[in-house]
């Protein structure tokens, strides 16, 4: 029998499947679909200090095979998301869950996770996903993942805010993504993930303007899986601590492939938006993907 | 919502631009009128959202437009073929709302899901079907059939009242007709104007569906929020019918 | 009747129409396929002072919507080029055409321009494009494209070796792509065209090693369409000088979301390789398409 | 190179992993035995490059074997359904050279572009086809009926010469045989000790064909590229038949 556990930052997965903020809300909502207790875990919605609604509409656009998303970290605020969201979740989902935070200043950063980690649902969280490159927000966003300095500003502000794993999520908008990794890892980061959305945009051909009201969007699903696997590759050769891969995963070989260039865990996207059953899918399918390429555990050599 | 294999059944041209379609396959996640399924398409990334026209034991009746490449090639898709759809998708009408004069108000591609809403309504109907000229007009027998009382209205006068559907109302009103609620589909400028005629200066509460570009079509992706009076909702999940009373318009 | 016509440096060309550099060789093979002259100009195989090989096989991974390449610039050489290679295309195409030149140091560049220039085969050239994102080469290649001052260097270099046209095609492994394009402009070139290939990978699950024996290529077609609209969108608000969009497109309606970003014209890439006829249909299509939405001509207002 | 749509006539399983498929259409560009055509395929970028098998006023014959999803959708590929494809691709065996006692040697997936060969031979072909067991043995009969001299070797021993086809070869030397010329086409380790055995050793010229990763198969975008003693070649165009002397091994 293969083993599929994974360990992340000290806490052992049972496999390396993890839905990624954005795609999979507060969980809770995919409970009723199927049971979630079958993930690794699961990113849920990027949350800020204040609600947010987004992004104007259209927020959508569709691509060859992929999708532009503009909806701009619409979310009900940190206090909400303890208040209202968690002890939903803790009713369907019984394992550590990753809080993916967003802020527009590093002292936002810094206070979403506090009042996580001080809240009464800290025990629920087992890692925090600090997003510095969602690139549909203005000020702030994208703006931290895209320069080393501020990166590690990002880093340095969240650092001693808890004793839980901070993982670092990066944006693949850049020159050179071993560099702001590096720069995440030397502030003391405990992994990175990437990559989050490829910039991009659509027209629509009758208006004459961008589909999206946001005008550009992230470009997210397998059109990004061979630049995702990619920088994975540099980054994992890059740092020493742990690399999340994503970008495009939609079956159980894509995550064979991103644990072969070097990713300790996987997360699966804009899969779930198109098949509500994805990730639960790719859950099933690896124990007999593994044994068909001859991988009896991971990592893989 | 349900994810199933459909049979296409039934996929004919009713108009220059409109088809139906009949999906014989599992109906058991489909609970009110109004509400939408999702179809993958080979070729296409994301789904694609078309309203419930009918639902019996045998299947679901869709009615599209052709807009783009995805609906085009819809048209193509031959009967026997078997589709990956999510159904019972939104929430749609609530028919315990219709009163002894319910008004339906239909606008071109909207019609459809007010077709299994007046099929499931008990007092009988009043429906206003607006088009742009009388090549588009389809439905208007199958209505009939259902008891309803039905009024035409398109742009260019070429059939029925001309105008828009609020001209269709408006010359109700003036014949002095009164309804209890109303239930309406259409293009956004179509339901502001009816927002404005029919519930702010006719005083008449109703519930009206809307569009939104979705990404997942179930509440996951936040691609389709609106602002409402009772807060943020998603069109696919929460709505994608919504009550004049929550619109902040 | 609608007008395809569209200026490039100050050169009409019928359309805006023009297969990209390594997907359309020196032209003649597709010149045996259909009449090649119905194309606004087409820009031939990267050349360099010295023949070369190009990276080990294998070069190619197939992937959504798209393909690895990792050639590594093959071709004979500008001598050879100058006395086969451009006598056969005089034969079978008469309009000017795009001289696509590459190396792998600003000197290189120079040279090879001064002697395509010098040739008696000058008369054919219309424009050059100088390649300073070639993700497969390594010293020189993408290094150029991705660094402000490396890419003003190799402008610097060129400018004066030619009264033509001078066009520089800039790569989208980049943080900001308006940067270099500005940079670029501010230093002579006459345009800029974008987008290069986007830096990816694939693995053998097989084997566990990258599919291409240069571990990374460059990803083209339908899949880096949206970020290649973007990356127009903001050049062509950047600069002054004409942009020439290219990435993914794959048809008529691509050429008109490009023109819509701000392309004065459109490159056609992979789309040459899965269908040879791709271009000309492409061309044929465009008239029809522009009257569908109401283009009557180029720019699109 | 002809571009054009076929129509899938036959789609049967051979062996475990090989399946062959029958296509009717114009045939008209296709010159020799050992070129092959690139098939594009429902949601995938580019086309899958298989070798000619035969081709005759009806259509092409090919052989495929199923080693990713490409060729594994491609067993589902139901007849009667039509395809795009590339026919007439790549420079093919010269059969002028193949004098009295032509030697064909082909390994699993390679030999299809062998039976063409075959057909089209004046003087009557010995042909030593390797498998790795019996399970995987295939157009035996078909080569013996062209009235061919057929030699089986399985690595296991399973069926005929125990070994190689180079073990075939040997055996055949020992006993005295020579030959005018050879044709082959397999894996790279395949061609490679068959140089060594039968050209080097052998002292007999031939014509080996070769697989490549492709992009185009036509030659325009330099992926399948190979160094020769005559400068560099691509596989897809001046291949993928390249004859002993111009091999740089």
């Amino acid at each position: 029998m293969v083993d599929t556990k994974v360990d992340l930052c000290g806490i052992t997965i049972d496999n390396p499947v993890i839905p990624a903020s954005g795609t999979f809300g507060y969980g809770y909502e995919f409970a009723e679909l199927y049971d979630i207790n079958c993930l690794g875990t699961f990113s849920f919605k990027g949350t800020t200090l204040e609600p947010r609604f987004g992004n104007e509409t259209p927020r959508i656009a569709e691509c060859p095979a992929g999708m532009l998303n503009s909806v701009g970290l619409q979310n009900p605020g940190v206090d909400d998301v303890i208040r209202e969201e968690l002890p939903t979740l803790e009713r369907v989902f019984h394992k550590p869950v990753m809080a993916n935070v967003s802020g527009f200043s590093t002292d936002e950063y810094a206070e979403v996770i506090r009042r996580l980690d001080r809240s009464r649902m800290a025990d629920m969280i087992g890692w925090y996903e600090v997003n510095i490159s969602c690139p549909n927000v203005h000020g702030g966003g994208m703006s931290f993942g895209t320069d080393p300095k501020m990166a590690a500003s990002v880093v340095k502000a969240v650092r001693w805010t808890t004793d839980k794993p901070i993982i670092i999520k990066l944006s693949p908008n850049v020159t050179d993504i071993t560099e702001i990794a590096i720069a995440c890892e030397t502030e003391g980061a405990d992994a990175v993930s990437l990559i989050n959305t490829l910039m991009g945009m659509r027209f629509d051909l009758r208006t004459r303007k961008p589909i999206l009201a946001n005008v550009t969007g992230g470009l997210s699903g397998p059109a990004v899986f061979p630049v995702a696997l990619r920088m994975v590759y540099q980054t994992a050769k890059a740092v020493r601590i742990p690399v999340i891969g994503m970008g495009g995963v939609s079956s159980a070989e894509d995550v064979l492939e991103m644990m072969m260039a070097g990713a300790a865990a996987v997360e699966v996207g804009a899969a779930n938006l198109v098949d509500p059953y994805a990730s639960q899918k790719i859950v099933r399918d690896l124990p007999e993907t593994m044994k068909k390429f001859g991988i009896e555990a991971f990592p893989v050599v | 919502m349900k994810q199933g294999i459909y049979t296409i059944r039934e996929n004919r041209q009713l108009t220059p631009t409109t088809w139906r379609m009949k999906l014989e396959g599992d109906v058991s996640g489909i609970r009110a009128p109004g509400q939408f399924i999702n179809i993958k398409l080979d070729g296409h990334f994301l789904r694609r959202p078309i309203s419930i026209c009918d639902a019996d034991r045998d299947g679901i009746t869709i009615i599209y437009k052709v807009l783009g490449h995805g609906t085009e090639e819809m048209t193509h898709l031959a009967e026997g073929k078997n589709l990956d759809v999510l159904t019972g998708l939104g929430n749609g009408y609530d028919l315990d709302d219709a009163g002894e004069r319910p008004l339906l108000i239909g606008g071109g591609v909207g019609i459809p899901p007010l077709y299994l809403a007046a099929r499931c309504m008990k007092s009988r109907p009043t429906v206003i079907l607006g088009f742009n000229n009388s090549d588009e007009i389809y439905y208007v027998d199958e209505f009939e059939k259902l008891g309803a009382r039905v009024v035409v209205a398109t742009a260019d006068g070429s059939c029925g009242v001309r105008g828009f559907v609020t001209d269709a109302f408006r010359e109700l009103s003036e014949a002095g007709e009164t309804f209890t609620h109303f239930y309406t589909c259409g293009p956004e400028p179509m339901l502001r104007a009816v927002y404005d005629r029919v519930y702010i200066k006719g005083g008449i509460s109703g519930q009206m569906s809307f569009e939104e570009r979705m990404g997942c079509g179930f509440g996951a992706c936040m691609g389709c929020s609106m602002k409402t009076a009772n807060g943020n909702k998603r069109v696919c999940k929460d709505g994608p019918v919504f009550r004049t009373e929550e619109l902040l318009w």
